[in-house]
């Protein structure tokens, strides 16, 4: 554990500064939850999952990058980390579309 | 020493070529699962692309091998002395692009018509004759929607026409292969698949289930029988009909007698005996209303050989009748203890079952 | 991969060498490794979410009952936002052993872990629920999905959970509390504690938000 | 030296302190020991795969056999995979990297060396667990369904797994496989899989941290890169297969109903779920021969590795390619036309690499000066067989092709070519060219060369003839063939063929067992080799290096040996063999005092528990059943409570040359850690 890394460390007060723009994005997902069964019928099918996939993936890179503080380590760490959610995001979705053509045709 | 060495390396290489010999020379038997043999317009299609895919192969198999071989024989250290180190190379780059570039422009090539073939053998046409396969453990079954009509083990199309295959299985997975007509597709449990079937010539085609299903899976095996159109109908007239039944007293009757009373009613449909109506039974058996027009039976696997005689047909059921699940283990069909009279008895009923 | 070769090709393995025989990273053994495992870990929940997506809009036949129809999207909101919180005194904690706040890391490693309970408390109660009201392993492929992937990040919760009473049990028991070694293991504790959050973030928009 | 002194820990045991004998071996954490114990444990169950072989191959000389019984047979095949792959090629792999992987990289140990030995341990009660189903396990027939005589397999081969080592949904469900044979299988495999989850993490970290001074990672022997590889492999492919192999059991233990059918469950989830891992899975078993041939042909021909960055590009390229070719294995499966037509095209791309590796091996002797010794005929052999493996394989990828081929011999023919004629005869030429590193004595070159000659001419009677069988319509899995299909003549052929391998293989265990006694003593650097191993006295001192080595290039050692001329031909320099004897004149004497690792109880109970805890989800329904997962359980927490509670070296008054160690479970805790030397270094920095 390098101290001069630790240097960079954003001090308690940005950590729950960070934490108040998480709890306020969840509750975004929440509201868009029951705005969806409210008025969901409205708009075109993808516009809510979109939003709440957007959501979801801004709050997982927040606590990625700063609560496991990977913006402030070496490169390699985000590297390392990234392979396994690229990769096991490509081969689901892979799977995902084949398998969701045994749905529709079977 | 080194030279001793060279002369195993080439009586391997010997060896290997003569043991290819061999392979195309026996090439002539009866191979009845022959997948290099098509019959029909379906297989022609994969064999046109089996073929220079697989001479491809060998010439690059003879180019790699003979390199490896020629580099080992001029290359070999001779152990004598001065003689040079090898320069010190560690690589080309014009070489690299070269041996990436050459492989990619071959695969290129075969993948073109692979693909075309992939999307014209998919998908059944529309106005196919249409059957319904079920695979069960270890026996296929087969209806024809359009006929009414269930059998199992030999499957009857008629020839020069597209058959479709609609199938699924009643238990685990199958897999259905005739290798003459098509290759070869499951039967899934839960949802429904399509094989389809095209034979040129009338005659019969051997089938064989591909994939591991349980205990007896080799012994699950399968026919079709390719019929010209005129002799399919009247085959479809003859499945059709619901046999008379036997006059008393005869030996049939007494076979009828045996089949009512030992349990075979419990798991076997006939027409005419125990099936009011065919919607409302549940198949775990092989429906036996044509059973003596079918020319194999216990999954396909009886009577061996390509043309029995009525005297090996009889014998291979009383064997079958005698004891099932030595035939094929783990069988839905027991042992019901059943005396050589009943058995005899039984054979009489059956065979006059056309 | 070619990525990671990448940093190394441009500096010498042995740059931050003074003696003996170091990471020739730069980074610590355990951390790296922890790093790797978490990487993999992505495919274990990957598989899992991957499950229930497939299985959640099939059709079972009449009557059959589907997951979605019992959550209580107020409840799992609020054991969501618990366990995104736990993942602020975890960093709190961890900033406060570098500072060499003994007595606030102490407080801290209590509250999340105290957090993490409350979250997986939540989720018993959650799945008592649903059993009672005929949701069941045993119902159908989705609900077979839905338990099994809830129940595996419930497991990865209480392994977490008792990770940090460890801790907050040794930096209680020590007399100078933790010590800057044991920061290492606080550290890697939270690397796993925010990824375990980090997958509810998904999940609880993936299975739950999204219908 | 090591210097191992008792010292008082507050431990459940007093701490081993053996070095020699029985108790040096349970107690070990050097890398060296645990390679030595996964060689002798994977070469056992090569033996009983082997064995399996021959017994199949019986039954199957003749058309309607009946040696085996359908039960017998159909477990025989399954046991015979799950052995030959992930109790034989993968832990032999295994030994290979944990011999090989500090001695290349000039570490003294790997990265977590107690974590090392706890992996040897689950490996091996994961073998013995999936072997107890002899004893343990039932094999009934499905509900309804009677075996001759109405009588169980009573033979002890008839209770065995006998589903596959696929396990393909739904017959290894509860209703079609009631027993708890395919609970073996499934958590046995489980069990191998943590075993080697372990291993990949730690390999990788060895791999990225543990490299001596100047080891830049583009100067790492190719069997590094390999074994790199392969780690990712592993790392990013068995979490797949974890979770389906849960499933599986949730299914069959807990009612759960993810593949069966009849409740809605999907068969299929399993085939890409198991082939996502089964696909990678294959690169795992070939790419570890794959880099110790590529050790191999550049040492026997005199000459460097042709094409060393495009070799490794394209490792890493087979690997990549590798997740994205699964459903090859479900072309006559139930996917949607479109995928086939992907999946055939990204299965063809797989040849391109391949090939770049091939052809760059052909480069690397073209020129050289070929030794025919044993190590290079068997890599020799590995690339002229691997050829015929791998065109094989592009004719599957041809999707219509492969309707026709798949689930026949032709499939078996060509995976054997690829993971016998391809990863075993690695291994063996692996085996021999170590050889003297690991016994520091020379094997007998001629009982080597008969070994070869007779496992290539096996090899080929073997699988060669079964591409026509398959073609001809042989059906895998089948006990029984019957006469008329015409497939008796080739059968014979091919199992007279798995008889030669089988006294081949007899010839290398007596050439092994007398050389290692009785060989000639290895002199220092046999093969003239270029990597840092044969720096090192033979057999390897336990501390590996007295002095740390430092590169300056790829081959290092080789360039100290050799100059180039103004041709670009090797020439000795005159100081080389000085040179050699004072390297390992200086490697065999450190002066400075050496820490290594101190043994430990825990991994083995570790292991242990481990398998008690599967017994337990086995029988939980029966009153012992709980208790044994308890009891599982608490030796896994206790041992590895007890691993964090115990430094991993003893206290030293001054930190001289602290081992570049640290060995912890991720996110274990380790209360005494501060009295590790390494961890007050690493503060220091």
């Amino acid at each position: 554990m390098s101290q001069a890394v630790e240097v960079h460390h954003p001090k308690p007060k940005d950590y729950i500064r960070i934490a108040v723009v998480l709890g306020i994005l969840t509750g975004f997902e929440i509201a868009l939850f029951y705005l969806e069964s409210a008025v969901g019928d409205d708009l075109p099918g993808w516009v809510f999952p979109v939003a709440l996939l957007s959501l979801s993936a801004i709050k997982f890179l927040m606590v990625v990058a700063y609560f496991m503080h990977l913006r402030y380590e070496k490169p390699m760490l985000s590297r390392v980390f990234s392979i396994g959610a690229v990769l096991a995001l490509s081969l689901f979705l892979i799977l995902l579309a084949i398998s969701g053509q045994i749905v529709v045709f079977g | 020493m080194s030279g001793r060495q060279s002369k195993r390396v080439w009586r391997r290489y010997a060896l290997l070529g003569l043991t290819s010999l061999l392979l195309a020379a026996c090439s002539e038997q009866t191979l009845p699962l022959n997948s290099l043999d098509p019959k029909g317009p379906i297989a022609e299609r994969i064999d046109g692309l089996f073929w220079p895919v697989f001479w491809i192969a060998v010439i690059v198999f003879f180019l790699v091998q003979g390199a490896l071989l020629a580099a080992i024989l001029i290359f070999r250290d001779r152990n004598v002395e001065g003689q040079k180190e090898p320069k010190q190379i560690h690589g080309n780059a014009v070489l690299e692009v070269v041996w990436t570039a050459i492989p990619t422009l071959i695969l290129a090539g075969i993948a073109v018509p692979t693909i075309s073939a992939v999307f014209d053998l998919a998908d059944c046409p529309t106005g196919a004759f249409e059957v319904d396969i079920v695979g069960h453990q270890w026996w296929f079954e087969y209806s024809y929607p359009d006929y009414d009509i269930t059998t199992a083990n030999v499957l009857v199309i008629p020839t020069e026409t597209e058959v479709c295959a609609n199938m699924t299985s009643d238990d685990v997975l199958h897999n259905f292969w005739i290798p003459n007509l098509n290759g070869k597709r499951y039967l899934v449990p839960g949802s429904n698949t399509e094989l389809r079937l095209n034979a040129d010539e009338p005659g019969e085609y051997w089938g064989q289930c591909a994939e591991f299903c349980g205990l007896s899976h080799a012994k699950m095996r399968a026919r079709v029988i390719a019929l010209d159109q005129s002799d399919f109908d009247l085959w479809v007239e003859e499945q059709q009909e619901v046999p008379e039944p036997p006059a008393e007293g005869t030996p049939e009757w007494e076979g009828l007698q045996v089949f009512q009373q030992a349990g075979c009613t419990g798991c076997h449909v006939l027409a005419g005996v125990n099936e009011p109506s065919r919607q409302d039974v549940t198949v775990v058996a092989p429906n036996l209303t044509h059973f003596a027009s079918r020319s194999v039976f216990a999954g396909a696997t009886l009577p061996s050989g390509f043309d029995p005689t009525q005297e090996e047909r009889e014998a291979a059921l009383a064997s079958w009748l005698a004891d099932p699940p030595s035939i094929k283990p783990g069988s839905f069909m027991p042992d019901l203890g059943l005396t050589a009279d009943q058995i005899d008895a039984l054979i009489a009923y059956l065979e006059s079952l056309e | 991969m070619s990525d990671i070769v990448h940093d190394d090709l441009t500096e010498s393995a042995d740059d931050h060498d003074s003696h003996g025989h170091h990471e020739s990273t730069g980074v610590d053994n355990r951390k790296l490794g922890m790093w790797f495992f978490l990487s993999s870990e992505f495919l274990f929940f990957g598989t899992l979410i991957t499950n229930y997506l497939l299985f959640k809009g099939r059709d079972f036949g009449p009557g059959s009952i589907y997951p979605v129809e019992f959550y209580d999207i107020p409840f799992t909101s609020i054991s969501s936002f618990v366990l995104l919180m736990s993942s602020l005194t975890m960093v709190l904690a961890h900033a406060a052993l570098v500072r060499g706040d003994q007595n606030q890391t102490r407080t801290w490693l209590a509250a999340t872990g105290m957090l993490g309970l409350v979250f997986v408390s939540g989720q018993f109660f959650e799945f008592t629920e649903f059993v009672n009201e005929g949701l069941k392993l045993t119902t159908n492929p989705a609900a077979s999905a839905f338990f099994l992937l809830t129940g595996f990040h419930g497991i990865h919760v209480v392994v977490g959970v008792v990770l940090l009473l460890s801790l907050w049990g040794k930096s209680v028991r020590q007399p100078g509390g933790l010590s800057p070694e044991q920061g290492l293991s606080v550290e890697l504790v939270g690397l796993y504690w925010h990824f375990v959050d980090i997958i509810w973030i998904v999940i609880f928009v993936v299975v739950y938000l999204i219908q | 030296m090591a210097t191992i002194a008792p010292q008082k820990i507050a431990t459940v045991f007093r701490r081993p302190e053996a070095t020699t004998g029985f108790w040096s071996w349970i107690t070990t954490v050097d890398h060296k020991k645990i390679a030595v114990m996964y060689g002798y444990t994977a070469f056992g169950f090569f033996i009983v795969g082997g064995i399996e072989a021959l017994l199949l191959r019986i039954q199957l000389a003749g058309p309607d056999g009946t040696f085996l019984t359908a039960a017998q047979y159909n477990g025989l095949f399954t046991t015979h995979a799950v052995t030959m792959i992930f109790l034989f090629v993968m832990p032999m792999a295994s030994a290979f990297f944990n011999y090989l992987l500090p001695l290349m990289l000039g570490a003294r140990d790997v990265a977590f060396p107690r974590m090392n030995a706890v992996s040897y341990w689950i490996f091996l009660f994961g073998g013995i667990f999936i072997y107890s189903s002899l004893f343990f396990a039932t094999n009934p027939a499905p509900l309804g369904g009677n075996l001759p005589g109405g009588a169980l397999d009573a033979s002890p081969l008839g209770s065995i797994p006998n589903g596959g080592w696929f396990l393909y949904a739904p017959n290894s469900g509860t209703q079609f496989s009631p027993g708890t044979s395919i609970d073996y299988a499934a958590l046995g495999l489980q069990i191998l899989g943590i075993a080697s989850l372990i291993s990949a993490v730690n390999f990788i970290v060895t791999i990225f941290n543990m490299r001596t001074k100047g080891m830049r990672l583009l100067r790492m022997p190719v069997f590094v890169w390999m074994t790199l590889i392969v780690a990712f492999l592993l790392l990013f492919s068995l979490p797949i297969i974890a979770i389906a192999l849960f499933m599986l059991t949730a299914d069959r233990q807990f009612g759960s109903v993810f593949f069966v059918a009849s409740s809605g469950g999907d068969p299929i989830l399993w085939q890409n779920l198991f082939w996502l891992f089964g696909h990678p899975e294959v690169y795992i078993l070939i790419l570890p021969a794959m880099g110790m041939v590529s050790e191999v042909l550049p040492v026997f021909s005199r000459k460097p590795l042709f094409g060393y960055p495009a070799i490794v590009f394209a490792g890493g390229a087979i690997a990549f390619l590798g997740f994205g070719v699964w459903a090859h294995h479900m072309f006559s499966s139930d996917i949607p036309t479109v995928a086939q037509a992907a999946f055939g095209l990204s299965t063809m791309t797989i040849a391109i690499p391949t090939g770049i590796k091939i052809f760059n091996w052909i480069a690397t002797i073209w020129g050289g000066r070929i030794r025919l010794k044993t190590p290079m005929l068997f890599s020799l052999g590995f690339v002229a067989l691997f050829v015929i493996g791998g065109l094989s394989g592009v004719t599957h990828a041809i999707v219509p092709s492969d309707w026709q081929q798949t689930d026949t011999y032709y499939i078996v023919a060509h995976f054997h070519y690829v993971l016998f004629g391809g990863a075993v005869f690695g291994l063996f030429s692996g085996l021999y060219y170590w050889f003297p590193k690991l016994t520091g004595r020379m094997y007998n070159e001629r009982l080597g060369q008969v070994h070869f000659g007779l496992m290539f001419l096996g090899t080929n009677l073997t699988f060669g003839p079964m591409h026509w069988l398959g073609l001809q319509g042989m059906v895998r899995r089948t006990w029984v063939y019957s006469a008329d299909t015409g497939l008796g003549p080739w059968n014979m052929v091919v199992s007279i063929g798995a008889f030669i391998i089988a006294l081949s293989i007899f010839v290398f265990m007596v050439n092994w067992t007398w050389s290692k006694r009785k060989g000639e003593i290895a002199p220092n650097d046999p093969w003239d080799a270029r990597t840092l191993e044969w720096t090192i006295p033979s057999p390897t001192p336990e501390y590996n290096f007295g002095v740390e080595p430092t590169v300056t290039a790829l081959d290092d050692f080789w360039h100290q040996k050799y100059d180039e001329d103004d041709e670009g031909r090797a020439v000795r320099r005159p100081e080389a063999d000085e040179l050699v004897d004072r390297l390992i004149e200086a490697n065999g004497n450190p002066t400075t005092e050496i820490h290594l690792p101190a043994p430990s109880y825990f991994p083995i109970i570790a292991g242990f528990g481990m398998m008690l805890l599967a017994y337990g989800i086995i029988y939980h329904t029966r009153p012992w059943g709980i208790p044994l997962i308890v009891v599982g359980i608490l030796m896994l927490i206790s041992s590895l409570l007890g691993w964090g509670g115990e430094p991993l070296e003893e206290v030293h008054e001054e930190h001289l040359d602290g081992q570049g160690d640290s060995d912890h479970d991720p996110g274990s805790l380790d209360p005494n850690q501060e009295s590790t030397p390494r961890e007050l270094a690493g503060v220091e920095d």
